[in-house]
């Protein structure tokens, strides 16, 4: 069974030809690697290549799916794409378009001013909230014009990440 | 005899003044705010008192609530670490008043030294060099200008009650003056309900170079020279060196007796730093003094062989310095990086979150002073500041290559952090060459922020392991347990029958 | 110009050549056995090959297979570590014929300083102090006893075949000479099939003191000052340190100067160690040389400010050597201790086994060289070094407050280790005191394998700690938990089933 | 609910009182513990107990009953002494009492010398066998006077940890 996996913007057709052992084969993109691996611990694999030596950590991020990858050398992110995945990714897709009518927070912080009030038209550019987090305050600017929809934080509050803050129609 | 000390910080400092006490059996209080129970400072204390909830202001600079863990714990003395309370003299005084040894200075040398026009007037008398320009309150325009002729361009116009940037005019050509005035005046009115503003030279490419200063309460004060702190994110220092690439023997010899002057000026006693702004010509300006140890106090320590919270403990207890300022010097080259949990790619935006792996560096000739582990989240009420990786080699060029095999080593995963930017930043020319100052970040924002080089190979191995880890995962999750727990389960209910009978 | 390294060695000391050679960019290639797949070093190397079967003789000590891996990888040059086949003249000279240069001296000075008998009838010629005595095969009883009023008692008899304390008979009085010679004679024939025996000063309460040298292939040697190495458990030393607290300032230089006089005399180039036996009143005998780099060599890194490793390389280069003995000092105190995988409680038997935890001591001037991680399953094949502490003070007393600090911070769970038994030592009065010698542990036994102290209230935190993880391992295998899997097994099968549908 | 638990020879009744968050309750011996857990990661614990901080890592050794305990201070083992482990120690107590009539493999190693042979008389302390094991070699003494019944290993074989090599009788 072949797999389509995405690295760092690159998604090839990745299949397990062979397992025997440390020994293992894997074809990419019609490509054979006939490559050793060995993994350490949990997550960590340590795989020879042509006697280069590589050590990966894979660090699942949200689901079995997606992982984090470190290398000595890089980062990468790594994302297995199966239908079910696909089928989020349309979903998720469609949200998107609507990106610039929310503001999300991107980090847990705590909420120290909020300059808008429902119903006020707002630029481009305007700020309408400030979130301190860490010592350091970060303003929240409009995406586009609008008006304010929603607003779904109070000064004083502390936000989540990912956490929908105001809503601009 | 100091014998107990409650430690009224947290993160990394904490831990470091801690070591410190341990190696010379002095016990430990940790204080810690609700964010922080599973703090590694807590861990590593002998004991541990809650103070309060996870914002600061409730918890780490609550000053009646660090005293009653005192009282509770019965220490003799307490370090303030830095940030938080290190440079509130009203804490100093108010732990002489409750009968606490205070490991830093005396309320008045702080206060002084915090008030930057005081320090500043000081400093005049004393003779140490400041920037040219005046703190008076601009009253005319006329005024304005003779100032600035005196000065000489270029100059910047602050606002008295400023900050942040703002009501600040760079000024390069007389006829800009009287705007620039108004405007400054403008902004500043806005942004502080106050429109007082101040004139003083602009320092082109700057450098901020810095002094560790010793002084005891029986008159000594020496020196351990620089550390070089230009390398600066949003006015924050990332890396530091000692000794600075620029200096020389001579500007370092006078620099270092101007910083005891400054020390001297206010009957300091304690660790402290004298920050100097220097030009690219040597000229070197006061610029202010930090009261208590530095983020950076490693490098020093490093190269001139001291522990310096151990000295600061000495002279706590009232001991004199047993250091010679005739006996001290540089011993190689020591660089420190810290390691922040930011993204470096979103205007260095503060990344709290927990920690998934760590890796820390390891070998020859490198220090890590951190405080997170595999498992902790980082708090988001706090500095960022994850981990400081400190590295000492002979001389300048062997110090980088080590820093950059250890910031090769080093990982961190779960969140993000400086240690991609930092690498960066190691292999900027600028960097390596020793040419930069504080426009070092703004200067190589190109080399810095762009893009890594694509390794195929090495992206097809990580598909590989991605791919074993995934359909490894898909097995064990696969009916075949499943229906062994299963028939475990069944078993289970059987014998929960059988014991019912 | 050496651009590529083959370390034909495994462990921690693979790990550690390989961090000077990334630090001047230098690559690096690992060779491990079948049972070190998953060994640090051949993660760490850029590249690695596997050369045989666990047993060393089928993999580190297989020159062919090592030579074959460097062909393979086309190297330039090949670094040997300590042990295995560092001190192996015919691998020394296939490198040579092979092509490759040999990080380490030539075949001639390893074999000359590998024979005992030359290297002894060597430091004659050079007029470097041996132990009183003769190597030469007694043939009567008559000859015995003259050569013995020579030497002064006591003396030791030895077999000229021995090894392993067989065949050896100290003789403290004259009456016992006849006696003591027929034993060794009739337990050496047994032994070892050779009757033969001679005859040496017996050096009571001996300080293994070495010293390190450095030496080029142009001439220039140097030394870098001693390390005391006495203590020792089963002959094998276990903690090191530089200064030796014994040695005057004259009997470091005079030592020093024979320790060079001894690499002159077989032309040594390389980095070399000349090892001495010294008595309580410091007279000083040459033992024998390593020819190689030692386990210790990082106290004498950390006090001299040098990086051994890189300085092999740069005479393995051909380059003169660019420090000069005038320009070295001592700076400070460093203290390496090495942990073990063994059981101190059971005559240190080696205790192979899987690492379930590893905390590694961190904070100012503490190095860690070691190579196993969580996880790791450490083989049964080769030693069982685990890792090396090594820390500085600015004084011996501080280098030992330290050394407690750090191993108070490590732990390593899963393998029976040397931890519990380096904290005792540490707090032995004779080591605090610096009045140790070879017999340190022996003398010292009652304190170092005493029980420890019972701290009720720490053991009853044990049991709530025990109690709740119990708990909670309890609850985790509990219906509740297999009623969902159970349900999401029913799920699963019913997608299945709409799938075949 | 109470069990009995063994720490380092004493072994103490112990109750979990009550549990409220990191707060904790529990009675050892009828003496009551007010103390304040927090669980850092797997088996790894913080303690404070009349503000002392205690650190407790638990590495479970074989099954869930028994760990290995490190404090900053010390190492622990603790057994958690359930009827299952009560029974199973009687099984090995009974076993025991043959102890001196076998020669184990305290640790993996492999056999260099084999001294005897089937039905030699053994004096105690007669060496039997030499194992090496990371670059030592031990030799394996009778523990007691007898005739040798049988010897499981041969000379170059790699035995395992707790492999009975040689049984006298």
């Amino acid at each position: 069974m072949s797999y389509e996996i995405k690295v760092n913007g690159r998604t090839a057709n990745v299949m397990l030809v062979n397992k025997n052992g440390n020994s293992v084969i894997v074809n990419i993109d019609g490509v054979e690697y006939n490559v050793n691996v060995a993994k350490l611990e949990k997550g960590n694999y340590s795989i020879l290549h042509n006697n280069k030596s590589y050590n990966m950590e894979l660090i699942e991020s949200g689901n079995i799916r997606t992982y984090e990858v470190n290398s000595f050398k890089n980062l990468f992110k790594a994302e297995i794409i199966d239908s079910e995945t696909k089928y989020f990714r349309n979903r998720q897709h469609s949200q998107q378009d609507d990106d610039e009518n929310v503001i999300i927070a991107p980090i847990p912080g705590r909420v120290v001013n909020v300059l808008i009030k429902p119903g006020n038209k707002v630029k481009k550019g305007q700020t309408m909230l400030i979130i301190s987090a860490m010592k350091m305050e970060s303003e929240f600017k409009a995406k586009k014009e609008g008006v304010v929809k929603e607003i779904n934080v109070n000064e004083g509050q502390n936000v989540e990440a990912n956490q929908v803050m105001v809503v601009i129609e | 005899m100091i014998k107990k000390v409650l430690v009224a910080n947290r993160g990394e400092i904490a831990v470091r003044i801690m070591r410190s006490c341990r190696e010379i059996n002095i016990r430990t209080v940790a204080v810690y705010s609700d964010a922080d129970r599973k703090s590694m400072h807590v861990c590593y204390a002998d004991e541990a008192v809650h103070i309060g909830a996870s914002p600061s202001s409730e918890s780490y600079l609550n000053i009646d609530n660090i005293i009653e863990a005192a009282k509770a714990t019965d220490v003799d003395a307490i370090h303030p670490g830095y940030g938080f309370l290190s440079e509130n003299a009203l804490f100093s005084e108010r732990c002489h008043k409750e009968g606490f040894i205070f490991i830093g200075p005396s309320p008045g040398a702080i206060s002084k030294m915090g008030d930057k026009i005081s320090a500043r007037e000081m400093m005049i008398k004393a003779g140490v060099p400041i920037v040219p320009g005046t703190r008076k309150k601009i009253t005319s325009d006329e005024e304005a200008i003779k100032i600035i002729e005196e000065i000489g361009f270029p100059v910047i116009i602050k606002a008295s009650a400023g900050g942040g940037g703002k009501g600040m005019r760079l000024v390069k050509k007389k006829k800009d003056i009287t705007s620039s005035i108004r405007s400054a005046r403008s902004e500043s009115k806005i942004a502080f309900g106050n429109d007082s503003v101040y004139i003083e030279k602009y320092i082109d490419s700057p450098h901020h170079i810095e002094f560790q200063i010793l002084a005891d309460n029986h008159g000594n004060v020496i020196h351990l020279f620089e550390r070089e702190c230009s390398v600066q994110r949003r006015h924050q220092k990332i890396i530091e060196e000692t000794p600075s690439p620029i200096l020389t023997p001579e500007k370092r010899e006078e620099m270092g007796k101007h910083a005891i002057e400054a020390a001297k000026t206010v009957n300091y006693a304690g660790a402290g730093t004298i920050e100097f702004i220097v030009d690219e010509q040597l000229n070197y300006y006061f610029l202010e003094m930090n009261t208590r140890l530095q983020v950076e106090h490693p490098i020093t320590e490093r190269v001139v062989g001291v522990d310096l919270v151990k000295e600061q403990i000495n002279i706590a207890n009232g001991n004199e310095l047993a250091l010679k300022q005739e006996e001290l010097q540089q011993f190689g080259h020591s660089i420190e990086c810290r390691v922040y949990a930011e993204d470096p790619q979103n205007n260095f935006m503060p990344a709290p979150g927990r920690v998934v792996h760590i890796t820390e560096p390891r070998g020859n000739d490198v220090r890590v002073d951190g405080y997170v582990y595999k498992g902790f989240e980082i708090p988001l009420f706090y500095d960022p500041l994850i981990a400081k990786v400190i590295v000492w080699g002979k001389d300048r060029p062997e110090a980088i290559s080590r820093l950059k095999r250890a910031l090769r080593e080093s990982r961190i995963i779960g969140v993000k952090n400086s240690l991609p930017f930092l690498r960066r930043i190691v292999n900027t020319p600028d960097f390596i060459n020793g040419t930069y100052n504080t426009h070092f970040i703004d200067k190589n924002h190109k080399f810095l922020m762009g893009k890594a080089p694509v390794d195929k190979t090495a992206e097809d191995m990580v598909m590989i392991a991605a791919l074993l880890e995934y359909l490894e995962k898909i097995e064990q999750s696969s009916p075949k347990e499943l229906k062994y727990i299963r028939n475990n389960w069944k078993d289970y209910t059987r014998v929960k029958n059988v014991m019912k009978i």
